[in-house]
């Protein structure tokens, strides 16, 4: 089979639109802290996906995507992006090399919100480089590679659980080792920018199109069957928090977005795998899952910031779980739970929850590795300056 | 009626604490405006690659509040304990006189005369 | 014929653009109140897009386009999607609807300009869900589905009477049940973060591209030509308008990007019907009409606060008319007036007529129900207050 | 052949990409300067834009791609876009036309950079009309109409030359004919808001994918070619640059941001032409050349406010240089330097300083004839007062 | 000349009122700056399901204006006239003590000795 | 210890000047915030179609700064000679009384009793 042009314009743009998730995060991210580090948030961003970006095309793409070594990691046969072709059958090898690059690239910007406010730039650089070599990269080969889940036979369609379970553990994993910033608890830490945040926001849910819809690796049907629960599952997921809020309080627009990135989180998995009214299942407990989580963050006084781990990482969680519930064989070609295929659901579990304990073992070795050699957090006269202008030099007002 | 202007220099993650505290006490007015300040210290040096590089500016809340003269000490004594933390860049509260306050909106309702 | 995957790639990405027009309106929206209520008015968008996607999958698509009844509107076939194929010609069934989705959840955020400051966020739910459903669906019917002006032969290319008449004139009505804002005319209601509003105004000029190309449905001439006079009406209205302001006095930015929304308005149901020299005519004539409007508006005292009405409804209105002046049959198989056609030129009045009056007065009665039994304005209080804190319990500043 | 609906498909969206990156431009540049001067950046960007749109379907197209007179210039057969089809071979000959007309009007959005906080609007439409016409249009005839650049078979894949060379060039013009800002060198002239520089980076970013990988003008194994070493390059060049300012002080997110944008100049020119491997130093070299012209100019105290010189001109310079270098014969079918083309890399030479010549001098007779005659600069009161008062009669703030 | 320095917060609605109302009373300097605040009642009380929840903070403008002595009265009664209402929220004005004003610009044109 | 309070509104592209200058006469605490403002001669006329229009309000930075009193004059003289361009819009300096200065964070760091 050759290239067609149609699927290759589609996943062409699709990485583009995924590539702007990066800064996405980092506006979504950089809206929720104080204004003395709202340039810190977004310059990790960039960072992340420039060092992820150089790393995938030396040797990343191959430990991910190269022939497979013992069912955990590929080899090195594609490195240097040698034998990475400009033909393939659909799309170019290439083409499939970039689409997976730009998905490295945004899990670390999300992992910083587990150091948000506090951690060194310097020793970010060097844990990211670590974290995506020996925790995303195997992930990513266990999933979507010849590593063992792909044997196992777990689904995951865009990436619930390569890029959100491992990224919202690893901010975890990463804020309990860093330590809460100073003052949680006794102050008030408040977003600044709320605009921002939901200006992010929206671009996440543009380039989630591009991100769900894109992993269809085709102009095809399931492309389609994706993009519509993507938006099915934000827009439940947007009406469930906003409800839920409402019932406690008033309905902010920091937990309507939320709602809306929990939705999206939640269908990632299943975005191949189930129908429209799934969907709206999927995102409606979605919603309410990720801010269940939320609550218990915050009634148990853990510091990981910018919630990652409870909108990715449990949304992860319950995407792998819901993908294993309401896969229908119409779309994907596997049943699930509900069309009475228990043996997907507990794989779907199996494979989340090893993925889950990989994730945040691995990330709680590196990161206290890293703190004890480089130091992972700035001085507290830094933290109360600002990383803006500690790290950076500079500052976002004035 | 004698009046002062109690002007407190604080750190935003305070300002809560602080309000409720001068709630507690019966002080509700107050105009709240965002700067950046640095205190006798120079600021905080931080150490960049041996060099002590200063920094200047960090953002900062201001409290305006005009309190009867008698209520000043008490203000401050308020302002005092809810914003303190102990670190440096717990802030400054500076009284100045104020010599009249007037209120915009009169009592009954009907536009001043011109 | 089967699915094209260049088509549908197309569209695909079509659909992600429109969808980023939804948080365009509400930045664009959002600059130009004061900061009390800019979280508001994005909120209102999200809160907008996400309750139509919902509406529209269980069944707001199918009043739209499932088999007519009477000519008025869809029956309820495609209800929770029954029936919507992933196969298609040229395009799935299932991306023709989740494009739809997308044109009607921005719809009833362009509405939200008629209550910007002073709307409760529950009855402004409520008042959506009734108004999408009663008004926006039924005109999709009329004029995309199997409705009286479809098969009148009204031509309407992407929206300019279903979209742009309708969320305008609505938004004129909802102005007039819920009143003027406090100190409207006694005091000056500044806009407060103009940048925003630009950068919002770029997001829909962006997304336009998608929104009127792909209204072609397919990767192919007519979509190029759609494309090519969207963007020349947009640039001609946006010098116009300049050039009136600037004879009354300085070219203000907000009067620029205006006249370009003026100009994508304008073209809007022209897009595939007309050549590159008529959008200039289109976009230029558009500029100037919709400023005269909004200067009629202010001598009127009228609050319709951000000039839906003004850019939306009369920019739409002298589209539906200049599509039924410039169409030629070289481009849409369509010849209009100044092509010897006058009859279509009648029919494209009669139509826009029609909605318009459809769209006002149906708004009307709506909006007098939820203002009778939810009330549809905010207390005093909470007006003064600003609807971030009132509403949502947040703040943009600080 | 016929139409392709997949590359059909791939360079509308492009299209579109690319039109974002001029309000992407305006962000940027609008972080940089002064708050008092945020609105008239982001107003320059969009007023270019719509001026370029009708001169580029009223002549200027016809300008640079028409059939050629005497290696200069295209005559005039295509004005009003007469016999510019909606047919093609691959994509329409329209769309072509508008893929064209979005790069013009970008290119003089970079030129703003000189005159940035101190340029009279009438003016600058005067000038702007002139410049596309009497700079770009030529440099497009010469490197991608049949002028003598592409005979002699000088490379431009995406507008090293054409767009970064030209407008990066005038921008030094135009700062040396208007003079510095106001207290430069005196006073600090700080950025005023940072983040937006950062989210119109991200946008320039986005939109670059469009740029250079529509260049192909096929959704095919170049364009994909295209799209990988972009995205190396902008990612080489932030690490370049960062790392560079680091050893000086510290690592701010302006360089970042700008070594970000001088890889994605450099390697606009060679993106159909280099591998991966060289996008990875073509892009940290341009991070470097484009830092080091930054410390020149300011060590020169010259005034190109923003930059336009230093990160598009030199940028484009080395990537002119680069492409030289690196091509390989396997990806665009000519070799370089290193493959032993040394006549290619005389040719690059040759052609980058015939552009760079060209458009200076012209640049430079163009400014000077306008500020003769209306005046370039506004009075020291409008300056002092801010260009958003003082020509649009907004403000940023408030 | 003895001067006083009134502080107004008044809506930032009202500000064109007051500015042209003070100017047409020959007052044109003036300080201006975005700030939030609350009046002596505790801000107002919005009703959220049944409970009151009071609202602290508002967006308002504060003006300096260094004035004559003698003018301040003018002054305090021109912006009461401008930024009246009547409704809740109109503003405060406060007069304190100034020592003494300074031009940064010379008026010969020449920079300051030093 | 008897402390003034030196307000000075200065042009922003002359702020590092100014707190360079004030630095090396031992002045470190100060609080800094964003302002607009216009002088006495009405902000500046800028000429629009043979109309003049007047500028009202431009951005300037407002220093606040709590100094001994025999200090204000050098602080004054300072600030003149750092932000002066000779060019409109140099800006003004207030000195107004300060009747007390209290700083939040106690020396011996230890919270301040209830
Ligand atoms: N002399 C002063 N004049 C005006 N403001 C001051 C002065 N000293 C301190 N401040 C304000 O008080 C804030 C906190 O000061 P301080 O607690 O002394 O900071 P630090 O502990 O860092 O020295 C400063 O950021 C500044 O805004
Ligand atoms: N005691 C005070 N000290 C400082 N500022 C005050 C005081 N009282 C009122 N203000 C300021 O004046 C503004 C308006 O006050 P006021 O008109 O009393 O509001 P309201 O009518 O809501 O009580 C407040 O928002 C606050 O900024
Ligand atoms: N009477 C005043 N009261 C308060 N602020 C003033 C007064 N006069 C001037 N200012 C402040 O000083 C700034 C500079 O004033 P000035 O140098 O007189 O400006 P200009 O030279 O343009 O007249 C003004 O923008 C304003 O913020």
């Amino acid at each position: 089979m050759a290239i067609d042009t149609g699927d290759t314009a589609f996943i062409l743009i699709c990485a583009a639109l995924v590539m702007l998730m990066t800064p996405g995060v980092g506006l979504f991210y950089g809206g929720l802290v104080r204004r003395k580090n709202f340039i810190s948030m977004l310059a990790l961003a960039f960072i992340a996906f420039a060092v992820v970006s150089l790393q995938w095309v030396l040797f990343g793409y191959s430990l991910a995507f190269a022939p497979d070594i013992g069912g955990f990691i590929g080899n090195l046969d594609y490195a240097l992006l040698r034998g990475v072709s400009l033909e393939g059958e659909g799309i170019p090898d290439m083409l499939f090399m970039i689409f997976q690059l730009v998905f490295a690239g945004l899990t670390l910007a999300i992992v910083t919100s587990g150091v948000a406010e506090r951690v060194k730039v310097s020793s970010f650089i060097v844990f990211g480089l670590l974290w995506t070599t020996l925790v995303y990269d195997p992930l990513a080969h266990w999933a979507w590679g010849e590593g063992w889940m792909a044997q196992l036979g777990a689904l995951d369609f865009a990436g619930g659980t390569v890029v959100h379970i491992s990224s919202g553990f690893a901010a975890l994993a990463l804020a309990l080792v860093i330590g809460r910033r100073v003052g949680f608890g006794a102050y008030g830490i408040e977003p600044h920018n709320i605009p921002m945040t939901l200006l992010g926001g929206a671009l996440l849910w543009f380039g989630w199109f591009g991100f769900n819809a894109g992993s269809a690796l085709a102009a095809d049907g399931l492309a389609v069957n994706a993009f519509v629960v993507t938006n099915i599952s934000a827009a439940a997921g947007t009406l469930t928090w906003l409800a839920a809020s409402w019932i406690r309080g008033r309905p902010g627009s920091i937990g309507m977005i939320s709602g809306g990135i929990a939705g999206l989180v939640a269908i990632t998995p299943a975005a191949g795998f189930v129908d429209p009214i799934s969907a709206i299942a999927i995102g409606a407990i979605g919603g309410l899952v990720c801010y269940g989580a939320l609550l218990l963050r915050v009634r148990k006084g853990l510091d990981e910031s910018l919630d990652a781990w409870a909108v990715h990482g449990m949304g992860g969680l319950w995407g792998a779980v819901g993908t294993g519930i309401f896969a229908v064989a119409a779309i994907g070609g596997i049943d699930g739970l509900i069309y009475g295929n228990a043996s997907q659901f507990a794989i779907q579990i199996v494979a989340a929850l090893a993925a889950l304990a990989y994730a945040f073992t691995v990330t709680l070795i590196l990161a206290k590795a890293v703190d004890m050699t480089l130091g992972l957090r700035v001085s507290e006269e830094e933290e109360y300056v600002g990383l803006d202008i500690a790290q950076h030099g500079e500052s976002a007002q004035g | 009626m004698a009046m002062k202007m109690v002007t407190a220099i604080i750190r935003p993650e305070k300002f809560e604490a602080v309000k409720r505290a001068l709630e507690e006490q019966g002080i509700y007015g107050m105009t709240v405006s965002e700067v950046r300040g640095r205190g006798e210290q120079k600021g905080i040096a931080l150490k960049y690659r041996g060099r002590a590089i200063p920094v200047d500016l960090i953002p900062k809340l201001r409290l305006d509040l005009a309190v009867r003269s008698g209520d000043a000490d008490l203000v401050i004594r308020t302002i005092k304990r809810a914003a303190w933390t102990g670190k440096f860049g717990d802030g400054r509260i500076f009284v100045m006189p104020v010599e009249s306050v007037t209120k915009v909106r009169t009592d009954d309702a009907k536009p001043p005369e011109r």
